[in-house]
């Protein structure tokens, strides 16, 4: 349950599109059940007032989209930016992947969004509703005559459950309260997996990245990935491949990926959300994160912006390759 | 077993000869390795070319049906297969397959009509087949005129052969043109488009178009508003193509694949699709 | 009936300032190391992409190792340091996925360091040939 | 018709095995139904749908087409093509079936795929009623009954019973085979359930969704609609509903050098990939709102047009439950059908 209202937002975004201060709102919109929400620019009230929704399905990340929505716009956009959007916002600063002066952050609370296939599982397919009555979720199946009665903590997104922060760390304004870091276990799974016998790890991951398709969700939701061509798009770049055409194909995609992003990674959790396999991706980028962390001091990308990411950066201590694997072996 | 016949399973090409017409294009002499033609074709058909590892391509066969012994290709270096193609010696094969693709109706609306064929640059080569076919049967058509310019000199294809035996046919009448001045240049100088309104052909003809979009975009305005009829003009397109027939969605537009309902479109057909090629 | 000694297929990135001049001295003293490695010679440590890790294996290496200068030498004042925290993440990446670890490695070798280079060769080929042939990072594709 | 006990499902698909693989849909540990080989006591899914589709059984998402050979200037072309051994596909829902249909359309035309012509001929397609659709079903729209589906063999499933029916000479031969394990029973049962499941039917959130404004020769109407801008806003441009859509068939073929000869393969593409129609010197849909259209045009307007007015879609349902952005085919069919 969100502490915020549609209302709220939608009488913030209105009254800022009548003084002028911003052209364009991007936000969400309504789909053809309450849980498929659609990323929009609205642009005028009317529309505004029709389709705009918030809701505890407003999982998508805003951010990548300043890459492209900012450009060619007259006057300024507005974004509604979650605590963990506000990351990768700051992280595409850093990057200079957008133009800061056209945009208008606004900064909202959230309480974690749901997980649709959470909510199947527990209430079946069939779903014509999703209600809020302030404290559980209300389902309503074809199959049901009542509503079921779903406490939102049940139906959490795996990001949700393992929040790192509620904090905003950009905004022009805030809505509601601020939050703070949280002492999240988001690192629990990747050391349950570093515990396994490299045997154990190898069948986790081949029953993993075996069902990758390849169609790019992840990268192409991933707010880190803003490259304007991709090399595994590229005819160029020698890599070009867009086929999982064997298990070599597919493990080269998300070891590349993982490391390209690694250092720059917020850790918001996309591309396990987008990924129509249910692919744990997450995990690979919280291995990088953790390890980091642990050799070269506590990092967190997008906390500020211009901060130095650790793969760009170096000690003369550090330690080596091998050190960092016999630290592996103290912590199994 | 595997007695099924199979489109995509190309065969092998040798190419036999390698002409430099101009510094970005190349025609390479094709044949089967004893030595025949890889298949009969129609003028304005095309052949799916490819360097194993390198890639396939489309490209039109610029050589006449009426040439019974070898094929010829026309290719402009732009890409990965034609940068290979460009270094490759005599005697190296390739692989080939075809043909596709709807040709010109040389033997039906074409025929006994006057013949305006316009080129642009290396659009000259999918005319090349036709124009050829046209001269091979002479008695068949009218008055053909040929229009054909070229950013120079240098970058006009099959000089010689425009040379030395289209402009001494009789009732073959060729009209040159390049982009700018140039030493040694005593032709026309102007764009195609500008110079087809100046030529300003009579009506009486049926024109075939080929060269960059803006070029075909600026001639077919300018033929009709020289009276020209759409149903009069044809013109063969040019989009990615990878399965040449039909299958693998790249080229199509509208309702149509342009590797198996055209390449050759006639201007009102065109006008039905969407406006994305 | 003779069985044939299982050989592993070693690629070695050598950094043109130190660790190629250091295999280069190997052979001019005519120190043996396995004739299986492959160098591959780099401008420097640091050009050596994740990318170029995963090819060769794709190909068919069974391990691959990569040399540069020892830190502090490196002919572009830091390009090894850089290397040492990429190939530090990539190598543990690999570990996560259940790629033996012992199938990568980074050493430092300088070019006066012909007998550690043969010494490491020897040995990381020892390493290598004790897990036997890279299943973990195949492409079936590219075996003959 | 014919009719076996549930209890002796596993019986029934062993003897159908003793002859052909056998798929059907299984749950996978992370609790998705997928498409797996049978193996002795193999449990059929419960689940309404597998996330993919069954069209890799045809059109698998990558597969090698030949493979070359070179040595100096000469190339040698090896035909990689095996006869596909006999399978059984078992549990393929009304929608899926349907896209077979639309498949045929394209791979079989002159001249055939004679890769995809090889797996359709020595596959066998045994149906399954569906009784309890999800909200993203529409198949309706297109006239599918998801009650009485086609294939080579029709199976219903009720509380205790499988009911088995076949529809084609293929379907006959299957029926053979297990006829000792199967008895001769009357239709009252499936009936039933059909009838009930049409009230369901009615009852879906997308029942109403229809294709009047659709169909061949519409291009003119619909292609330069502004709604196009504001639909394809938020797509990011993945393959996403492209591949788990068992209709959608466009494919690259592409060249892979193993180091010791080259591999010549095809693979999945989508039109929504920027890259799909890049050619050396430009592309004609440089946008990702053109590249959005294509891919509804073609379902709705292009495949209709070339097809006797048939839609390349059969409301599965699946691009739905998986547009990361949640934007999809029956939002686009809303939006310009005027809602």
């Amino acid at each position: 349950m969100q502490k915020i209202t549609k209302e709220q937002l939608t009488e913030k975004a209105v009254s800022l599109l009548r003084d002028g201060t911003v052209t364009h709102v991007l936000g969400w919109s309504a789909g053809e059940f309450d849980y498929d929400i659609t990323p929009a620019v609205f642009s005028d009230e009317a529309s505004l007032r029709k389709s705009f929704v918030w809701n505890d399905f407003c999982g998508a990340n805003f951010s990548k989209y300043l890459v492209s929505k900012t450009r060619g716009i007259e006057g300024k956009l507005l974004v509604f930016l979650k605590p963990c959007d506000t990351y990768s916002f700051n992280q595409l600063l850093t990057e200079h992947r957008f133009d800061r002066e056209k945009v208008y952050a606004i900064g909202i609370p959230c309480e974690g969004m749901a997980d649709i296939d959470k909510v199947k599982a527990i209430c079946g397919d069939g779903i014509s509703s999703v209600n809020c009555d302030g404290e559980k979720l209300l389902v309503q199946s074809i199959y049901e005559d009542a509503p079921i009665s779903v406490s939102p903590s049940d139906v959490l997104a795996e990001r949700c459950v393992n929040c790192k922060s509620k904090k905003h760390v950009a905004y022009d304004e805030l809505m509601g309260e601020d939050g703070d870091v949280l002492d999240s276990a988001r690192f629990d799974e990747v050391s349950r997996i570093e515990a396994m016998s490299p045997d154990e790890r190898f069948l986790f991951w081949q029953n993993e990245l075996s069902r990758c398709i390849r169609c790019n969700a992840c990268r192409d939701a991933c707010p880190a990935c803003t490259c304007e061509v991709c090399v595994f798009n590229n005819p160029r770049s020698g890599v070009e491949n867009k086929s999982p055409a064997n298990n070599f194909e597919e493990q080269m995609f998300h070891i590349i990926r993982a490391f390209h992003v690694a250092g720059r990674c917020t850790d918001c959790g996309e591309c396990s959300r987008v990924c129509p396999q249910n692919i744990p991706l997450h995990l690979l980028n919280r291995k990088f994160i953790k390890e980091m962390n642990e050799c070269y001091g506590e990092y967190q990308a997008g906390e500020t912006v211009g901060s130095k990411s650790p793969l760009t950066d170096y000690t003369l201590e550090d330690l080596e390759p091998g050190e960092v694997f016999d630290r592996g072996d103290i912590n199994a | 077993m595997n007695r099924r016949e199979e489109t995509l399973i190309p065969k092998i090409g040798v190419i036999t000869d390698v002409r430099i017409d101009t510094p970005d294009i190349k025609t390479f002499r094709v044949v089967t390795p004893d030595g025949k033609k890889a298949f009969d074709h129609r003028p304005g058909q095309c052949a799916m070319l490819s360097v194993p590892g390198v890639g396939e391509a489309m490209f039109s066969i610029t050589s006449s049906p009426t040439n019974e012994e070898f094929m010829e290709f026309s290719i402009k270096k732009c890409g990965c297969v034609t940068e290979w193609l460009h270094q490759a010696e005599v005697g190296q094969q390739i692989t080939i397959r075809g043909p596709y693709g709807k040709p010109f109706p040389v033997d039906d609306e074409f025929a006994g009509k006057n013949m305006l064929f316009i080129a642009g640059g290396v659009g000259l080569a999918p005319l090349r087949s036709v124009i050829n076919y046209c001269r091979h049967y002479r008695d068949r058509y009218g008055k053909i005129d040929i229009v054909y310019g070229s950013r120079s000199k240098d970058d006009l294809l099959d000089y010689r052969e425009i040379i030395d035996e289209w402009m001494t046919d009789a009732g073959v009448d060729v009209h040159l043109t390049i982009d700018r001045e140039e030493d040694g240049w005593d032709g026309h100088v102007g764009f195609v488009p500008n110079y087809v309104k100046e030529l300003g052909f009579d009506t009486d003809k049926t024109a075939v178009l080929c060269g960059p979009p803006i070029m075909i975009k600026f001639t077919l305005d300018g033929l009709v508003s020289l009276g020209f009829d759409k149903t009069q003009i044809y013109t063969t397109l040019e989009l990615r193509m990878k399965c040449g027939v039909g299958k693998c969605g790249r080229c199509n537009v509208g309702a149509k694949y342009v590797c198996k309902d055209g390449p050759v479109f006639r201007c009102d057909e065109l006008d039905e699709l969407p406006d994305e090629y | 009936m003779q069985v044939k000694e299982y050989k592993p297929l070693i690629v070695a990135f050598c950094c043109n300032w130190c660790s190629y001049a250091g295999a280069d001295l190997a052979g001019n003293n005519r120190l043996n190391y396995p004739a299986e490695v492959k160098i591959i010679r780099v401008p420097c440590s640091c050009r050596v992409n994740p990318m170029f890790i995963l090819r060769a294996f794709q190909r068919g290496a069974d391990g691959v190792i990569l040399c540069g200068c020892h830190p502090g030498d490196c002919h572009y004042t830091s390009g090894n340091y850089f290397t040492r925290r990429r190939m530090a993440m990539l190598f543990s990446m690999l570990d996560f996925l259940g790629i033996e670890r012992e199938r990568t490695r980074v050493e430092w070798v300088s070019a006066a360091e012909g007998a550690k280079f043969a010494a490491t060769m020897t040995e990381f080929a020892e390493q290598v040939a004790a897990l036997g042939e890279n299943k973990r990072l195949e492409d079936l594709r590219c075996k003959k | 018709m014919r009719k076996c006990s549930l209890n002796s499902l596993q019986s029934v698909f062993g003897k159908i095995a003793s002859s052909a693989l056998l798929y059907l849909p299984v749950d996978s540990a992370d609790g998705r139904a997928v498409f797996s080989k049978w193996d002795d006591g193999t449990p059929l899914s419960n689940a309404l749908n597998t996330v993919r589709s069954p069209k890799d059984f045809f059109f698998p998402q990558t597969e090698d087409l030949m493979r070359f050979k070179t040595e100096g200037k000469s190339i040698e072309v090896i035909d990689v093509r095996e006869e596909t051994e006999d399978f059984v596909v078992f549990g393929v829902r009304a929608c899926d079936v349907k896209s077979f249909d639309i498949l045929d359309r394209v791979f079989l035309a002159e001249p055939r795929d004679s890769y995809y012509a090889s797996r359709r001929d020595h596959g066998v397609i045994v149906s399954l009623a569906c009784t309890r659709p999800s909200e993203t079903c529409f198949c309706s729209t297109f006239g599918i009954d998801a009650a009485s589906p086609a294939g080579d063999v029709s199976c219903w499933k009720t509380e205790s019973e499988m009911f088995w029916q076949a529809n084609t000479e293929k379907g006959e031969a299957l029926i053979k085979k297990i006829e000792e394990l199967t008895e001769e029973c009357s239709d009252e049962a499936v009936k039933e359930q059909q009838e009930k499941t049409a009230r369901i039917m009615k009852k879906l959130p997308l029942a109403g969704l229809n294709t009047d404004a659709f169909g061949g020769g519409k291009t003119e109407e619909l292609f330069d609609r502004p709604e196009w801008t504001e639909l394809s806003e938020a797509c990011l441009g993945c393959g996403t509903c492209t591949f788990v859509c068992p209709t959608c068939q466009c494919y690259d073929i592409k060249d892979f050098n193993t180091g010791n000869g080259v591999i010549r393969y095809r693979c999945w593409d989508s039109c929504m990939y920027s890259e799909f129609t890049k050619m050396a010197h430009g592309n004609n849909r440089l946008s990702q709102k053109e590249r959005f259209r294509q891919r509804f045009m073609h379902k709705l307007v292009y495949y209709p047009e070339n097809n006797d007015g048939l839609f390349s879609c059969v409301g599965c349902g699946r691009c739905l439950s998986k547009c990361p952005i949640s934007m999809n085919i029956a939002k686009v069919m809303k939006k310009l059908g005027g809602e």
